[in-house]
């Protein structure tokens, strides 16, 4: 019994799966209390509970990236080019790209409710949006044909482009919109008087979506390697039957 | 040895172009390359020219190791592979003066090296899209030559060219021979080029055996 | 013959030979000219038709500008690589061991120059069919903003060019990867270009701020990509 | 609830983008790991 268990085990441990577990519990407790426990705002009404996800998420799409950039530099620094390095990145921009992904559409539908609009043109919204993009080019980078080898160095160097372009983007359009009199937009989370339980869901988000970050970023890295590694070993049957092609001859 | 590979591992997305190549060749051999279609023989010029990195096993070309640095073998090798590398849109003159201010040859080699590949001067200021495909291929040895390369790696040079054509490019890697430097090609012209080898390599499955 | 390696060739005699290289195929072949500046001029004239309102049209003029130069950029772009690894250039450039943040100057210098041609028309179009007047300060701000905007182009567009170069789906990726990074040169380019136009009221001294950021882009994807275009180029 | 759309909604496309990324990742792990043997994977 053990032994077929054993067989199947692909990138699971204890570990993960004791993450996993506590995603799911303090999860469940975001849930339940950003939509029921937590008082409405006093300005914002019901919409503050769109917070509890959007405000989290956020930050861990930032962290993901930062991740991916760091990654990448140590990947292009290290002598050894140790693919863990690579394959960390990766799998950090992919679970990046997802949270940046909920946190523009949460942030437009709590942005429908706090200014009446889906969208503004705000700094950190465009700056936000552009950052979504320039990774959606990264995974497509990285999916380029190629050796593993080259598929690190290239995405590194992107990655590092990235880290370039996003102040510069930011820079511009904070200088595009400070120009700019008329649409000044209110911060949503700034103004809303936080309660205590308010804050404790808050931070609770947080925690669960760090764990869902980490629970992914484990699972997707592994997947990763496990790949790689089938690969490699694809690549011994097929020496052995390109030998083989020579010696009928 | 001038070149050596031991257990020479290549490949294009999984598929082992070559699949543990093993051989040497010394200094001032003339080596033909023999083999099927798909047997390996443009991956193993390529991989000497350190273009392809190496996945497994051990490759030296002219004292470099091109297992750790692809990069500094380049400026003593000399390739001509089944694309010309010719900017179509430029005279015959226009292209050969590009490639030798890269490398810095003089104008009387570059002018030497067209009247060995009997680009005449009508020719010269042809543009490179109205020639034949065998006009081209002159064009390519030419600025070839101008590389005065170490080791030379050519990839069915003979395919294209006419009679003439292929009696001159003999005659040059003859010469090149004598002044000390290298070559290993790639060819089907089978009679002609045994004529021209000191030595033969079967290319088979990715492997290579003497013949 | 002797069999030795040539005389090495200086950096600059590298990007001076890829410069002209890529120029002379351009005078040859009129691809800018004849395709991409009729394509940048149609793109100016539809706007006209979209918009139509002459005020409207004035106060974007600017934008306009940059925006069918961006579009315009994709193209000369993937031209610009396509001459190189149509008959494998770009391998015998490998092989030949030319260092290759000289080809990326050269390559990005020539960039600049059909850049420079196209911005000219698309600016004299903006001045006729949208009714703009500018200033002789204003002509100032222009030229500065031209000359640093289409830097930071080049620059981009030579090294994400490179890095699509030979890709499969390049069509499409070079567009997805470029757009966003050029974006703070549309912003920038644009608020420059409409302090000198005076659109909408704007001042011409509004303008340096912008100049200031598009030098700032040019300089840092200057470095950034001659350090980069290799790795990207030749893994 | 006022606004109970948008707010469920966006609880809603938070967690099922989260789930779909797990699912997806489960499923191609336990792909891949079939192929894989047991003492490459250096996390078990």
């Amino acid at each position: 019994m053990s032994q077929v268990l054993q067989r199947t085990s692909a990138t699971g441990t204890r570990a993960t799966k004791v993450i996993g577990a506590l995603a799911i519990l303090v999860m469940v407790w975001v849930v339940v209390s950003g939509l029921i426990l937590t008082p409405q705002d006093v300005v914002q009404g019901e919409s503050v509970r769109i917070m509890y996800v959007h405000v989290p998420s956020a930050w861990i799409a930032y962290l993901a990236f930062i991740f991916t950039a760091v990654a990448s530099a140590s990947w292009l620094i290290s002598k050894k080019h140790s693919m863990g390095f690579d394959r960390f990145a990766g799998a950090s921009a992919e679970v990046g790209v997802m949270f940046m992904a909920i946190t523009l559409i949460t942030g437009s539908l709590w942005g429908r409710l706090t200014w009446g609009e889906f969208w503004q043109w705000d700094p950190r919204l465009t700056t936000t949006a552009f950052l979504f993009v320039t990774y959606v080019g990264y995974l497509a980078v990285r999916r380029l044909e190629g050796s593993a080898e080259q598929r690190a160095r290239r995405s590194a160097v992107v990655a590092m482009l990235a880290v370039l372009e996003i102040p510069l983007v930011h820079f511009s359009v904070v200088l595009w919109r400070s120009l700019h009199q008329g649409a000044t937009v209110l911060n949503p989370n700034g103004d809303v008087k936080m309660d205590d339980l308010m804050l404790f869901t808050l931070f609770s988000g947080v925690v669960a979506f760090t764990l869902v970050f980490v629970w992914l970023v484990l699972h997707r890295q592994r997947t990763m390697l496990l790949v790689d590694i089938a690969n490699r070993q694809g690549l011994d049957a097929a020496i052995a039957a390109r030998k083989t092609e020579g010696s009928v001859r | 040895m001038i070149v050596s590979f031991s257990d020479v591992v290549v490949v294009y997305d999984n598929f082992p172009a070559l699949a543990g190549a093993t051989f040497e060749i010394s200094r001032g051999e003339i080596v033909l390359l023999q083999g099927p279609n798909g047997a390996g023989k443009t991956t193993l010029l390529r991989t000497c020219a350190g273009l392809l990195p190496i996945v497994r096993g051990s490759a030296n070309v002219l004292s470099c190791d091109l297992t750790s640095d692809r990069f500094s073998v380049r400026k003593k090798v000399g390739l001509l592979g089944h694309a010309n590398g010719l900017f179509h849109d430029l005279t015959v003159e226009e292209n050969m003066s590009f490639w030798s201010r890269l490398i810095g040859t003089s104008d009387q080699d570059v002018k030497t090296a067209m009247q060995i590949m009997g680009l005449s001067d009508r020719l010269c200021t042809t543009r490179v899209a109205n020639l034949s495909a065998g006009q081209k291929r002159r064009c390519a040895l030419a600025t070839l030559i101008v590389r005065r390369a170490q080791l030379w790696l050519l990839d069915e040079p003979h395919a294209g060219l006419d009679t003439h054509g292929r009696d001159e490019l003999d005659k040059t890697l003859r010469a090149a021979r004598e002044a000390g430097a290298t070559v290993m090609f790639a060819s089907h012209e089978i009679d002609r080029a045994r004529n021209l080898a000191t030595r033969s390599l079967m290319v088979a499955g990715g492997l290579v055996t003497e013949s | 013959m002797k069999s030795d390696s040539s005389m090495p060739v200086s950096k600059g005699k590298v990007v001076t030979a890829v410069f002209l290289k890529d120029v002379q195929i351009e005078l040859r072949s009129r691809v800018v000219t004849n395709q991409v500046l009729p394509f940048a001029g149609l793109v100016m004239v539809m706007f006209a038709f979209a918009l139509d309102n002459d005020d409207v049209l004035q106060r974007v003029a600017g934008g306009l500008v940059w925006l069918a130069t961006l579009f315009s950029l994709l193209i000369i772009v993937q031209r610009s690589f396509a001459i190189d690894t149509a008959d494998g250039a770009l391998d015998s450039l490998r092989v030949a061991g030319i260092e290759l943040s000289a080809v990326f100057f050269g390559k990005a210098i020539a960039l600049a120059a059909k850049l420079v041609a196209l911005e000219m028309v698309l600016i004299f179009s903006a001045l006729v069919l949208y009714r703009v007047d500018v200033s002789a300060i204003g002509v100032v701000l222009l030229v500065t903003c031209v000359f640093c905007a289409t830097s930071g182009l080049a620059f981009v567009g030579t090294l994400y060019g490179g890095l699509t170069a030979g890709a499969k789906g390049r069509e499409t990726l070079l567009p997805l990867l470029l757009l966003p990074v050029v974006a703070p040169v549309l912003i920038a380019a644009t608020r420059a270009t409409e302090a000198a136009f005076g659109s909408g009221g704007a001042q011409t001294s509004e303008g340096w701020a912008w100049i200031g950021l598009l030098a700032v882009f040019a300089a840092v994807f200057g470095v950034g990509g001659s350090l980069a275009f290799g790795s990207l180029i030749d893994e | 609830m006022k606004d109970a759309g948008f707010i469920f909604g966006s609880y809603f496309v938070t967690l099922g983008a989260i789930l779909v990324f797990a699912f997806v990742t489960l499923r191609r792990a336990k792909e891949s790991s079939q192929s894989v043997d047991e003492k490459d994977k250096t996390w078990l």
